[in-house]
């Protein structure tokens, strides 16, 4: 995996962008707390009437205050903390089931392989948002769990697909006809031979939930249907859109989160075409090999 | 029948994807079907509760009243009988039950209201997308030495994964607010009536302008991407370094090869994406109060209304399947490989 | 009588095994075609015996292989390990009958799983089958095994396969087999990817392990001249039949059969003084597509083909001693007799070691 | 410009290098390779995988793409206009646009894959009849009744025409890149190994052909192949690659009688000959070198068994010995008085010599029984 990591930052200039941005970002988040506590001392980020309403930026501010006298700088670092956090969870969910089901059936074939396969198929084909977006109404308590298991729900089967494929294709290789005649057994074939050659497109597949999961949550936090209690930047656009900030002349408000969330999905979105590139040796312009 | 399948693979290709389409189609709506039952939530009890705190008045005879509104909805008896009960409905008699939304009003009138608006939408987007897409693609992939093709490349990654709503946003803003150049709400100007005449066609047009517009950037970077890497993959394939060894103009070389082979996939993906459009752009619809699908959907949503949500996503599972059983059906007949293929 | 029985045994022994697959067909109809067609093939222990198989592509060489190492099941026919089905083997002699056939596959570069070194094959193979105890005696054997195949082990133990060329590749192959010291190597065309330099050095090992190691081989090759090098006894294989056996002297002699004389003629002689003199027909690279079993395989593009050749499946005829030839035109001459399929009374695997 | 050269001389290749740009430096793949090429001669080039003899032949042809670059040199190709007189143009630093029309018309190319080199989803004809639009002006029927003799040529039915590339077997398909290649009867065809994936009864097939077609046509073809036997069989003149470097030139029979390089003494002594005696070949130890790190002075110094002090540090020119002889080698620095002949220049034994040589090891026979280490080494 790290020498996979290594090579496509050597080959790939969008991979070194992304993966770059990316650990800005997930460095921001993490020190996040750091910067907001002076500003807001112990209460927790999302506390309402901390601050008077709509200050403009000031020293104690230094982005001013929303409408529910919360400092907005911390609430979008805690919201960028808190929507990668549900992103990763997601993605980390949806991967995790989605490479056993694909493992299983790619590898097992016969009749696992078509019941897991038309499963699969099924939950593809429904129409995830809609049901999302219901499914978040409803449920009675909602918190970063709650909402990261609802998102995997319906990414999992994308990368159950595409690992089934790449197992189906791995399981012809020679390398495995060697390592069953020298007497390993199916498990350790699966896992010694066949998963370390597909971590790449692990990788790709987690970052595609990712991205995915966060879209979906931002679309479900824009409509005002998600925890009100957590704040994420999907949360922070409805805000921004119930204030009509627009009309306020505070343009800012709006589009700190917006553009915050198109620099993170850019970032991964690179980091995906990068190793794309590294995997799909046509792309590239310098060949690895001699 | 099973020797007649044995003996022509054709016939049983054609069979299996058939079976398959059904039982996916079936599994689809029964997964969904419970999903929405199991859920605690009742539609009625909201409606009543929602009457109740609007008039700030409690009903007495209220659960009677639940009763009979349940036994209307088909919500009576165990979850096993409305099962059956709802989709021996849907399939035999194509009734998909009263929805909430405006009473009596059955599901299948209130979708018919709608597609027109979704589909005139989203296919009108979904073309533009694709044909610019692939014109875009294809040259930044040929020129791909340029700088201008790595703006191209790097644009699209950024705007591809975008949700359409986001972009959706910024117009509105901007187009919408500061330049004040195209509406922002509804789909026609209430004064024009509604019919063939030429204004209320163009006042349509101009309200489904920003709303084309946001679905069309988001699409159409997919579309050059894919477009790209595809005809990148074929400029390395053998066929073409052939072509150029045959002093074969590079414009027909690009045309008439590296391109060709890339139609086949982009028309399928073409057909699947056209498939999916029923499920609509709901937080679209709902920004720009556009009537279509998604609208409907949103309304649904908000009461919870089962019959409403169960028909549009019934709409969408059955024609995402269809698109792709009508690709199925076509690829063996386009691509010659594969009708060689399906025998082995 | 066990005791004699055990010495003429084959190890490895082939009973008129078919293997059939369903192939696509321009038309619309479902065609069948047997890959592997009846084929009967014994590799004996003592003495050790280097056996080719030459065959084009296609012939079903590489099929014969993967069922005699039991990755394949045959549709028809036996393969019996010391005179017992593989199928009906019990644990502890299937790990008997896994050590003691090994392959030699023939791709050196995709062999390898490009994630791990490539000395991890010989680390496998040997805690698998448990061959040291320590890791110090593991490293002495496999720079042994390393050193007995003319490669340095400092150049090949840490090193990943892309560095390491296609004869290097393959040497550590002969390595890792070396190490289990197995009673049969079955080669599915070892050097057809691998440079004419180094080529020679593998071919010289193989014979080395039938010397000093008493290791028989199955070489399979598409190329004449290879197996000419190996000596031995040598099959003909045709579209999934063989066509003819026998040794390879008798058979370079005495070419009896129309497809090994067309063979013969064929192969391009490394001389320019001594070029070819006939001019082939286009007719010879028809391929009979479908070819149902009461027939001469060879019957499309056989110049002598006669109409019994088309309606009768040729038997084994002796042209001399351990010389045979499945064609009509020797007809005169006596046919072998059919070799009898093992029935289930052989539970235990004669002679198989603990 | 118009040169008055011998009419014979077809190529002249000087000091051309084409070099593969990777992550590790330049792969130099063809490192100076001078060579002339004749008119109506069957020109062999041979080498083992990784000399580059498929690099040279992409860069006479011009279809040296990234990451291979050309680093210098030139292949001055000399057009027959009419009758003798011929136009000389350098190929290599010819526009696209000209060389584009020089495709086809006057160097055409044979691939070593025919498998993947029709385009899937196009008929056959279609892919024979627009090189022939493009560089002439014919009429649709004139080029369709070309294209049927050039398949008639090849010992192809009409009906293949209709077909597509994947209901042809790897046979028919190579014929058909052999009937496209004559299609406009060009001056030079360059065929990349077409005969490696198929069987020997296709392959004589084809060469037969080949033969025939270059002898009616009157046109030049090199043929690119490892294998030696192939250019016994078809080849007049042939050329011996090492390491991206000519290192031998001379008539196919005098190659195989008496090889002047060691390296093509080694490559011929290392084939198994069916009928021939059975003693042991020890075929060319060491293994072949990298092109990112060449040796220092002979490239083969490492596996010579005739290596000197010279051949570690020298590079050796590449000398005509004796007519129409070549070799680039220390054991023969200069060329031969008129008296003798190549014959006083041939080596000794090879086998004899690689068993003697200091530096190299061949396989002793391993001892009987012992398993431990001393004995095996």
């Amino acid at each position: 995996m790290l020498n996979f990591i290594a090579s496509c930052w050597r080959t790939s200039g969008k991979f070194k962008f992304g993966v770059t941005v990316l650990a800005l970002l997930v460095l921001i988040a993490l020190v996040a707390p750091l910067i907001y506590r002076p500003i807001i001392g112990t209460s927790s980020p999302s506390r309402p009437g901390v601050f008077p309403r709509w200050q403009p930026p000031s020293s104690t501010n230094p982005l001013g205050t929303d409408g529910h006298g919360r400092d907005l700088l911390t609430d979008y670092l805690a919201g960028l903390r808190m929507t990668l956090y549900i992103g990763f969870l997601a993605g980390v969910i949806a991967t995790s089931v989605g490479v056993s089901v694909g493992f299983l059936s790619g590898y097992q074939g016969g009749w696992l392989d078509s019941i897991l396969l038309t499963i699969t198929n099924m939950l593809i084909v429904i129409p995830s948002y809609p049901i999302l977006v219901a499914l978040a109404m409803v449920t009675p308590e909602m918190n970063v769990t709650t909402m990261s298991l609802i998102l995997a729900l319906f990414s999992w089967p994308f990368s159950a697909r595409t690992i089934r494929a790449q197992v189906m294709t791995m399981k012809e290789r020679p390398y495995v006809e060697l390592a069953k005649v020298s007497g390993q057994r199916d498990l350790s074939i699966i896992f010694t031979e066949i998963l370390p050659n597909l971590m790449p497109y692990l990788l790709m597949g987690f970052a595609f939930s990712v991205v995915g999961a966060m879209v979906a949550e931002v679309g479900i936090e824009a409509i005002g249907l998600g925890p009100s209690n957590i704040i994420t930047l999907g949360l922070m656009i409805n805000y921004a859109n119930g204030w009509g900030v627009y009309s306020m002349g505070r343009m800012e408000i709006l589009l700190i989160p917006v553009g915050v969330l198109v620099v993170i999905f850019a970032a991964i979105t690179m980091i995906n075409r990068g190793m794309e590139e590294y995997l799909n040796p046509r792309l590239q312009k310098v060949t690895t090999e001699s | 029948m099973l020797k007649l399948l044995r003996k022509y693979p054709i016939l049983s290709y054609y069979a299996n994807k058939l079976f398959a389409y059904v039982l996916t189609i079936f599994g689809a709506l029964t997964i969904t079907f419970f999903m929405f039952r199991l859920i605690p939530s009742n539609p009625i009890e909201n409606w009543i509760k929602s009457l109740e705190r609007q008039y700030s008045v409690s009903i007495e005879g209220g659960d009677a009243m639940i009763n009979s509104y349940k036994e209307k909805f088909g919500m009576t008896g165990t979850l096993w009988q409305q099962y059956t009960r709802y989709m021996y409905n849907v399939i035999f008699n194509l009734d998909l039950g009263p929805s909430f939304i405006n009473f009596p009003t059955p599901v299948e009138d209130l979708l018919a209201a709608a597609i027109p608006w979704t589909v005139a939408l989203m296919t009108v987007s979904i073309l533009i997308a694709w044909v610019l897409g692939l014109l875009i693609g294809a040259t930044a992939a040929w020129f791909r030495e340029s700088a201008i093709s790595d703006v191209i490349t790097n644009v699209s990654i950024t705007l591809s994964q975008v949700p359409s709503y986001l972009v959706a946003l910024f117009l509105v803003l901007f187009l919408g607010y500061q330049w004040k150049l195209l509406p922002t709400r509804g789909a026609f100007d209430a004064q024009y009536a509604i019919g063939l005449n030429w204004n209320f066609i163009r006042s349509v047009a101009k309200h489904s302008m920003l709303p084309a517009l946001s679905i069309i950037i988001v699409s159409l970077a997919g579309w050059i991407l894919s477009t790209r890497s595809l005809v990148i993959s074929n400029m390395g394939e053998d066929y073409l370094m052939y072509a150029e060894a045959k002093g074969l103009k590079p414009r027909d070389i690009m045309v008439r090869y590296a391109l060709r082979n890339a139609m086949l996939p982009q028309a399928t993906g073409l057909a699947l994406t056209m498939g999916s459009m029923m499920s609509g752009q709901l937080l679209i619809e709902m920004m720009f109060v556009y009537p279509g699908l998604g609208q409907v959907m949103s309304r649904a949503i908000a009461i919870f209304d089962y019959n409403a949500m169960m028909g549009i996503i019934i709409l969408s599972v059955v024609s995402v399947m269809t698109a792709s059983l009508l690709v199925d059906l076509a690829l063996p007949v386009i691509d010659p490989r594969v009708r060689t293929a399906i025998k082995a | 009588m066990m005791t004699t029985q055990t010495q003429n045994v084959p190890v490895l022994d082939a009973r008129s095994v078919t293997k059939v697959f369903n192939i696509p067909t321009p038309g619309f109809q479902r065609e069948y075609i047997a890959a592997v067609d009846q084929v009967s093939l014994a590799l004996s222990e003592k003495p050790a015996r280097i056996v080719s198989l030459v065959g084009e592509s296609g012939s079903g060489k590489t099929t014969l292989a993967r069922m005699m190492l039991g990755l394949t099941p045959p549709t028809r026919g036996q393969i019996l390990y010391r005179g017992k089905r593989i199928s009906e083997l019990d644990k502890r002699e299937w790990w008997d009958f896994r050590r003691n056939v090994q392959p030699i596959f023939q791709d050196p570069f995709g062999i390898y799983n490009p994630f791990y070194r490539i000395d991890r094959a010989l680390d496998m193979t040997i805690k698998n089958f448990n061959l040291a105890s320590s890791s110090e005696e593991a490293l002495a054997i496999k720079s042994e095994a390393l050193r007995a195949v003319d490669l340095r082990p400092e150049d090949v133990i840490g090193r990943y396969p892309h560095q390491l060329s296609g004869g290097q590749c393959q040497r550590v192959m002969l390595a890792r087999t070396l190490l289990l010291r197995p009673k049969v190597i079955i080669a599915d065309e070892p050097v057809s990817m691998i440079d004419v330099a180094v080529r020679t050095l593998f071919l010289n090992i193989l014979l080395d392990f039938r010397d000093t190691y008493d290791i028989s081989c199955l070489f399979i090759t598409h190329h004449l001249a290879t197996a000419y090098y190996m000596g031995g006894p040598m099959l003909v294989l045709c579209f999934g039949r063989v066509v003819e056996s026998g040794d390879i002297d008798q058979l370079l002699a005495k070419p009896s059969h129309p497809y090994t004389q067309q063979l013969l003629k064929a192969i391009p002689t490394p001389d320019p003084t001594q070029r070819w003199q006939n001019r082939a027909n286009v007719k010879i690279t028809e391929r009979p597509l479908t070819h149902e079993g009461n027939k001469c395989v060879y019957v499309a593009r056989c110049p002598h083909a006669m109409p019994i050749c088309s309606q009768q499946r040729p038997p084994d005829f002796e042209i001399e001693e351990g010389h045979y030839a499945a064609c009509f035109l020797h007809q005169d001459k006596p046919q072998r007799e059919a070799i009898p399929q093992v029935s289930r009374r052989h539970r235990h695997a004669v002679g198989a070691e603990d | 410009m118009n040169v008055q050269s011998n009419s014979k001389t077809l190529m002249e290749i000087k000091d051309l290098r084409v070099w593969y740009r990777t992550t590790r430096g330049n792969a130099q793949a063809v490192d100076g390779v001078d060579l002339t090429i004749q008119r109506n001669e069957i020109f062999g080039l041979a080498g083992e995988s990784g000399c580059g003899k498929s690099t040279l032949a992409k860069g006479i042809l011009g279809m040296v793409r990234l990451p291979a670059f050309v680093e210098s040199g030139e292949a001055n190709f000399y057009r027959s206009v009419s009758g003798s007189s011929a136009v000389a143009s350098d190929l290599i630093k010819l526009p696209a646009r000209d060389m584009r029309k020089m495709r086809w018309r006057h160097i055409a190319y044979v691939p070593q894959s025919a498998m993947n080199v029709l385009s899937p989803v196009a008929r056959i004809e279609k892919q024979l009849l627009d090189a022939i639009f493009e560089h002439t002006n014919m009429s649709k029927k004139e080029a369709r009744d070309r294209m049927f003799e050039c398949l008639d040529m090849v010992g192809l039915e009409p009906a293949v025409a209709r077909m597509y590339p994947h209901e042809l077997s790897g046979g028919m398909k190579q014929r058909v890149t052999i009937a496209a290649a004559i299609s406009l009867k060009p001056e030079l065809i360059i065929a990349d190994e077409p005969t490696t994936a198929l069987d020997v009864n296709v392959q004589q097939v084809i060469l037969q052909e080949l033969k025939q077609i270059a002898a009616d046509l009157g046109l030049t073809l090199i043929y690119v192949t490892h294998d030696m036997a192939v250019h016994a069989e078809l080849a007049d003149r042939m050329g011996i690659m090492y390491s991206g470097l000519m290192v031998e030139v001379a008539p196919v029979v005098e190659t195989f009688k008496e090889p002047l390089h060691p390296y093509t003494q080694g490559l011929i002594s290392s084939i198994p000959m069916i009928g021939g005696g059975r003693e042991r070949m020890t075929g060319i130890p060491g293994n072949a070198p990298s092109p990112l790190a060449w040796p220092a002075g002979c490239r083969f110094h490492p596996r010579c068994p005739y290596v000197m002090e010279v051949c570690r540090e020298k590079v050796p020119p590449m000398i005509e010995v004796a007519p129409d002889r070549l070799v680039a080698c220390h054991l023969h620095p200069t060329p031969l008085s008129e008296s003798a002949s190549p014959a006083d220049l041939s080596l000794p034994d090879w086998e004899e010599a690689v068993s003697r040589a200091p530096g190299v090891q061949p396989v002793q026979a391993m001892k009987k029984g012992g398993d431990t280490a001393e004995e095996l080494s």
